[in-house]
């Protein structure tokens, strides 16, 4: 009895620790031991070393699927986080109808990747969307076909998908530019600072955590964007506008081939491990510092 | 109401050692306040008394039952803490008689306690309030009544005082007093003001870096530190010391601060256990500094008073007073006066110390001799 | 005492499906969800309601299939395969040496009918599992890939006559774009990229270098100066096609050919389905030809699998479902309506339309020629892996720049890579 | 100088105007795309109003056209997502809530690590996860069925809804946990009797996260479940996708909506109060 009250918060915890346990780090190591063994359609668990990754950094496919991804992500990160950080700025100056902005510039992120992709792919649909709008405007020459062009294709997923989480990223920087302490703006103020440079050179300086916060989300979005690939283009045209995520899910239930789809599984999660763990590190050493 | 007795405490957070065997030992109805800087382990002695904390090593006794293994609620305490750590949801009385609900006490039981404690620190209006509707000294009241409720053997107060107002605080602290003198109960009481230390304490453990430096009774401690640190921490503005050495020729004891060959001061008087060219500190208290030759020779007991030649560099004006430093020799002493007295600055001048007031300290172990 | 008896209603409520027996019962999983192939369906499953059977139906759309074999795999890896879900070519041995299939709950329905005199060899092949001694799936119908699919009106009004060769092929082509007609409807979706493909490859290169490259996976054949031509023309058809045509479904593709929109699709010959679903009649409204070849035929074999289940009504569910798709009535009906010709021999072609009578003699006669080859792009041929890898870089070469040249050399490395 | 600062004001509205206009175009010809007629669709363009007001692509999208099995609408599947999202939202925010409150107050040696592995667990690619899963699934006898989704929702919620318990909870008085000790209150008493009646701010912000994150579900639904017990999103999307030889954009349209919108009126009633939530953690952070 006494034995329990005391390690009550433990066994509290135990079981959702256990579970955490077995469904990420173990599913985590079994997919990587997978990776390593000839797995067709079901696992087989005969060790065959390497040969997976080897095969899979051989695929054209996969070149396109992880050049895709690069494309997307840098290009997503940079536009959430330019408009995200324009639209706060522009928000914190004191508008009034800013309840209002706020609500319109967020809603997107409430939709789904496959609501966001099925509407999207209805406007950027050449024949129909807004090819046709500009084109009955009379400019009868305007062409804007990305959605079924390849090597264009990939921008698509990139408009809908900054349409879908910019407004977040505003809402994250609005909430960092609200909890910067007033006097630093006050003695730049009284410095003689202008509105520009107080903010390029004393705000945005002072928000690096948000920054990076940002970046993480992003990245971490991106790198799960499935969703929204499968609605816009399912990977098309052909596979030009492929990902990692999608290559995954046709590797293991298209093309029975699990060992492949493990390797890619692997290699997703270790990117995504490379840029979090660090950044986890310097929070929590952070967070003690703070202490 | 009980005794407290602690025996040789040990704590460690991960390969810090937080506590360094800590020995206490406080009588029925004795106030001990825990004195020290933020840091020093007081607040984690405290919560390690009342159970919040475990310790590695040692015993705390309380009322000759060791208690180590016990439970907070079994210990028979009552914590006041620094936030006040009033139950946000629940209303003022809820919150007061929680912990007498806790212990399943007959609900005529529990009315009683509480008239008679809202009675005592007449908060009767407020038992219907949220927490977050009460200012800062009702949440305070609240807090304390919370405590006395309980009527338990031990008070237990970390830092209770240090989010008031200079004038609340104040106020709070004589009631505190009042209430200790009224109920008699043992209370254990963690500061960083000396202050509060000196007027709330009969008894006083100033620690530092884990250790004890001195448990004293308050006058021992202002008057005979044991250590640099404790003369350092208590009192204010705090103590002078005087760096230099002893010569000791034939029957002759004198210190000679850093710089100088010639003055020395005689020390003949004070019985000490020093040896010739022993390092040392003097330690003077501002107020053992006299400005005239008369005064210092009507209060010092066997006209036990040095002379030495200061030039005066600054005075800080604090309305009945003034702090007035000086530089001797290229140390700085700071001297306390009544401000209708007018020094200038610059003026070389002759300052009176009161010798029997001096404490030495031992410069390489920086304790008192 | 409430909450016992509430736990009590649940615990049988959770026991009833393990009681009740009500009879056979199949969950069939397939991807025949447009309109003709839907209808075509249907029949089978009023047949198998008919018999008492209970139908679970678990149609998924999409990508020609593609959608569907996820979901199947899913479901296998999950270990949880369905009764019965269509699956063709090679794909049904694969799933054999998986485990996923034996017992060959359906073999003894087949000794027990005499399958084997019931239809052609090489079906029967396809359609047998433990190194092609037990049957384990049944065929539903030959289909033919290699089909040309015209709108006769546009054709005639240019003086364009069904096209016997590539080149000719080209020529009228170019003659409909100066006429601002579309002239060729294309789906952009890999599978009917992969279609065209080998259509193309068997016209331009022949029975025998379809053979190596596409079922012998010869690295010559795959890389070589015939399959740079054959890319060369796959090129010209791209150019052929209008700029909605990437994502497009197939039957989007075919309704463009009917309203005239655009002149020629090459589709299989459920395509006929669309047309006949609008009422329209082949040699009145429409063309169909194969595309030129020297008596080649590329057939699709779509048949049911049958995966290894647990409890007696399920197991009986297959049988009659086995049953049931072998029957004379289903093989013709259902055939008439998807378009395709029955995989049963002894079904009369009296009532079918002149496509399919023409697909009927055409096999025999490749048969005779060794022209009949199964298709890789409906997963005929090859397994997965390989038929994927090809797809890869013919979409690829498809939607791009990609020299001829450069995508006979990828396809090569491709399909060394997933061997 | 007046001239100046009317300058710069009418360029920031202009500029928070035309993102206005980019974040509403979507939605706005969603609706009135799902409003006309086909023929309306094929003559007009994308922006044009409907002449008149036409609920019909509503109905399909919602009740189907009565073709039987190769009709696909969204009711059922409606009905399949709320009956993942509640339970696995109810299971995944009470865990996480007493795990936050057990990290926090109730520190013990490892909680630390604990909370490190269960963040990390949030930034995993489910890619990495699926295959174990759905062999799991299958074991358990769940696979295909609302309660193995339940069981996946909940799985890989409780990071999430963990790290936002633990964060609200970081930053409330562990004193007032020691008071209660003291009082003689126990580990579930302290929990339910004082920091639970004052969670309400993070438990909005946590169901709300959970609803959309678990309604807007694609892979695990897709991977998991088929057929008849597949949640909307799947559902919308296998729609999307059937071949008809005539694309009905107006039930497109009209699906996409009524698949976002539980979501999205949740965002509009509590909305704000979602965004502070969320944003605190990461502009501490």
């Amino acid at each position: 009895m006494e034995w329990l009250k005391k390690n009550l918060p433990k066994i509290v915890v135990a079981p959702s620790f256990a579970v955490l346990l077995w469904f990420v780090y173990g599913f985590i190591a079994w997919t990587f031991y997978v990776s390593l063994t000839n797995s067709k359609l079901l696992p087989n668990y005969e060790f065959w070393g390497i040969h997976q990754y080897i095969r899979l950094w051989q695929m054209p496919r996969w070149h396109v699927a992880v050049e895709n991804l690069f494309i997307f992500t840098i290009l997503f990160i940079i536009l959430c986080i330019f408009i995200g950080v324009i639209l706060s700025i522009f928000l914190d100056q004191k508008i009034r109808s800013e309840g209002f902005l706020k609500t319109i510039y967020l809603y997107p992120m409430a939709l789904s990747f496959i609501v966001t992709g099925t509407a999207w792919k209805w406007i950027l649909n050449p024949t129909m969307g807004i090819e046709k709008f500009v084109n009955q405007l009379g400019f009868e020459n305007f062409q804007f076909d990305w959605l079924v062009t390849p090597g264009m294709s990939i921008y698509t997923i990139v408009i809908a998908g900054v349409w879908q989480s910019s407004g977040f990223i505003m809402a994250i920087f609005l909430a960092g530019l609200r909890s910067i302490d007033d006097e630093v703006i006050k003695a730049a103020k009284v410095d003689g600072a202008s509105t520009i440079s107080i903010y390029m050179k004393i705000v945005l300086p002072m928000m690096r955590p948000v920054f990076m916060s940002a970046i993480v989300i992003l990245v971490h979005l991106s790198i799960k964007s499935y969703d929204l690939v499968i609605a816009l283009t399912a990977g098309g045209p052909g596979i030009s506008s492929d990902m990692p995520a999608v290559f995954m899910t046709k590797m293991a239930f298209g093309r029975s081939e699990i060992g492949l789809a493990s390797a890619s599984a692997i290699m997703m999660f270790a990117t995504v491990s490379a840029i979090i763990v660090p950044y986890l590190y310097s929070e929590l050493r952070r967070e003690q510092d703070v202490k | 109401m009980a005794t407290l007795k602690i025996k040789n405490l040990e704590k460690k957070f991960n390969q810090t050692e937080v506590l360094k065997g800590i020995n206490l030992e406080i009588n029925d109805g004795d106030f001990l306040v825990l004195l020290g800087p933020s840091g020093c382990g007081k607040s984690t002695l405290l919560n390690t008394i009342a159970g919040l904390e475990n310790s590695d090593n040692g015993e705390i006794i309380i009322d000759s039952q060791k208690v180590n293994d016990m439970e907070p609620s079994e210990r028979d305490i009552a914590f006041v803490f620094q936030s006040y750590a009033l139950y946000p949801a629940m209303n003022v009385e809820e919150n007061i008689v929680f912990g007498l609900k806790q212990r399943k006490i007959s609900k005529d039981k529990i009315n009683e306690s509480l008239n008679r404690i809202v009675e005592l620190l007449k908060i009767t209006e407020l038992l219907k309030r949220k927490p977050a509707q009460l200012s800062g000294g009702q949440r305070q009241r609240v807090a304390m009544g919370r405590a006395l409720v309980r009527d338990p053997k031990i008070f237990l107060f970390d830092e209770p005082l240090s989010n008031l107002d200079a004038k609340l605080r104040i106020e709070m602290r004589r009631e505190i007093k009042k209430l200790h003198k009224n109920f008699k109960t043992t209370m254990v009481y963690v500061t960083h003001d000396q202050t509060e230390a000196m007027s709330l304490g009969t008894k006083i453990a100033i620690m530092n870096n884990g250790k004890i430096e001195q448990f004293d009774t308050p006058n021992n401690i202002y008057n005979k530190p044991n250590s640099i640190f404790v003369a350092d921490f208590v009192g204010s503005p705090s103590m002078n010391f005087i760096s230099g050495y002893i010569k000791k020729d034939e029957n002759v004891i004198s210190f000679f601060p850093d710089n100088e060959k010639q003055k020395s001061i005689n020390l003949n008087l004070i019985k000490t256990k020093v040896n010739n060219s022993d390092e040392i500190l003097l330690g003077i208290r501002p107020e053992h500094i006299f400005l005239k030759k008369e005064h210092a020779v009507r209060v010092t007991k066997d006209h036990n008073f040095a002379e030495i030649e200061v030039n005066p560099e600054l005075h800080e004006y604090i309305g009945h007073e003034q702090i007035v430093t000086f530089n001797y020799y290229g140390q700085e002493i700071l001297g306390k006066f009544s401000s209708s007295i007018n020094i200038e600055i610059d003026k070389k001048m002759t300052l009176f110390v009161d010798l029997n007031s001096v404490s030495l300290f031992d410069k390489e172990t920086k304790r008192r001799i | 005492m409430k909450m016992k008896k509430i736990l009590i209603a649940i615990f049988a409520i959770s026991l009833v499906p393990n009681i009740s027996f009500a009879g056979p019962k199949a969950e069939v999983l397939h991807w025949w969800t447009s309109g003709g192939e839907a209808k075509a369906l249907s029949v089978l499953k009023a047949d198998f309601a008919d018999k008492g059977g209970e139908w679970t139906d678990m149609p998924v759309a999409g990508g020609g299939g593609d959608a569907a074999m996820q979901t199947l795999k899913a479901r296998i890896v999950a270990g949880d395969a369905p009764a019965a879900a269509q699956v063709k070519g090679p794909a049904i041995q694969e799933y054999d040496d998986q485990g996923v299939i034996k017992p060959y709950n359906i073999d003894a329905v087949a000794k027990a009918e005499g399958w084997d005199k019931l239809v052609s060899k090489q079906v029967a092949q396809h359609m047998k599992c433990n190194n092609f001694t037990q049957y384990c799936a049944a065929p539903v119908n030959i289909h033919r890939i290699d089909w040309f699919w015209a709108n006769k009106k546009v054709l005639d009004s240019n003086g364009i006559k069904m096209p016997t060769s590539w080149s000719e092929f080209n020529a009228a082509a170019d003659k409909l774009q100066a006429a601002g007609i579309i002239p060729f409807a294309h789906g952009g979706q890999p599978w009917q990229d992969a279609t065209v493909f080998e259509a193309v490859a068997l016209g331009i290169g022949g029975n025998d270098f379809y053979k190596k490259a596409f079922i012998d996976l010869d690295q010559k054949a795959l890389s070589g100066s015939t399959m740079v031509k054959v890319f060369d023309q796959m090129r010209k058809l791209k150019s052929y096609t209008d700029a909605g045509s990437p994502g497009r479904d197939w039957n989007v593709a075919t309704g463009m050919v009917m309203d005239g929109k655009a002149a020629f699709q090459i589709m299989g010959d459920w395509a006929k389905g669309e047309f006949s679903a609008k009422g329209l009649k082949p040699g009145k409204d429409y063309y169909c030809s194969p595309t030129p070849s020297n008596k080649g035929y590329l057939y699709n074999v779509d048949s049911f699998v049958f995966y290894n289940v647990k409890g007696a009504d399920k197991l009986e569910g297959q049988k009659l479902l086995a049953s049931l798709i072998m029957g004379k009535n289903f093989q013709k009906v259902f055939n008439m309506y998807k378009g395709s010709i029955p995989a049963r021999l002894d079904v009369s072609m009296a009532d079918f339309d002149d496509c399919a009578k023409k697909s009927n003699a055409d096999l025999n006669a490749a048969s005779a020629a060794g022209g009949l080859m199964p298709s890789y792009a409906h997963g005929m041929a090859l397994k997965g892996a390989q038929s994927g890898a090809i797809t890869d870089v013919v979409t690829e070469h498809f939607n791009s720049n990609m020299s001829s040249k450069d995508a006979a050399k990828k396809l090569a490395a491709a399909v060394k890579a997933s061997l | 100088m007046l001239n100046k600062i009317n300058f710069s004001r009418i360029f920031l509205f202009l500029i928070l105007g035309l993102f206005v206009f980019y974040y509403i175009t979507p939605l706005y010809v969603m609706i009135v795309t799902s409003l006309k007629s086909m023929n309306e669709i094929r003559e007009g363009n994308l922006f044009s109003l409907p002449s008149t007001i036409n609920f019909d692509a509503w109905k399909i999208a919602w009740g189907g056209r009565g073709e039987g099995t190769s009709d696909t609408f969204l009711k059922p599947y409606f009905f399949n997502s709320l009956k993942i999202t509640i339970p696995a939202l109810i299971i995944s925010t009470l865990l996480g809530a007493i795990n936050g409150y057990a990290l926090t107050k109730w520190k013990f040696k490892g909680a630390n690590l604990i909370f490190l592995l269960f963040l990390f667990g949030t930034f995993i690619p489910y890619q990495a996860i699926l295959l174990p899963m759905a062999r799991t699934l299958g074991f358990l006898g769940i696979s295909n069925s609302p309660i193995g989704l339940i069981l996946v929702h909940s799985v890989y919620g409780l990071g999430f809804t963990t790290l936002f318990f633990r964060n609200y909870y970081v930053s409330i008085s562990d004193e007032i946990v020691k008071a209660a000790k003291v009082d003689g209150a126990g580990f579930f008493k302290i929990f339910f009797t004082i920091l639970l009646p004052i969670s309400l701010p993070i438990l909005v912000v946590t169901i709300i996260f959970q609803f959309t994150q678990i309604w807007n579900d694609f892979l695990f639904g897709v991977t998991f479940s088929f057929g008849e017990h597949a949640p909307i999103q799947v559902a919308l999307n296998n729609m999307v996708l059937t071949s008809a030889s005539v694309k009905y954009y107006n039930v497109d349209m009209a699906a996409a909506i009524m698949a976002a919108l539980p979501t999205l009126v949740i965002y509009i009633l509590a909305g704000n109060y979602f965004i502070k939530g969320l944003t605190a953690g990461s502009v501490k952070g």
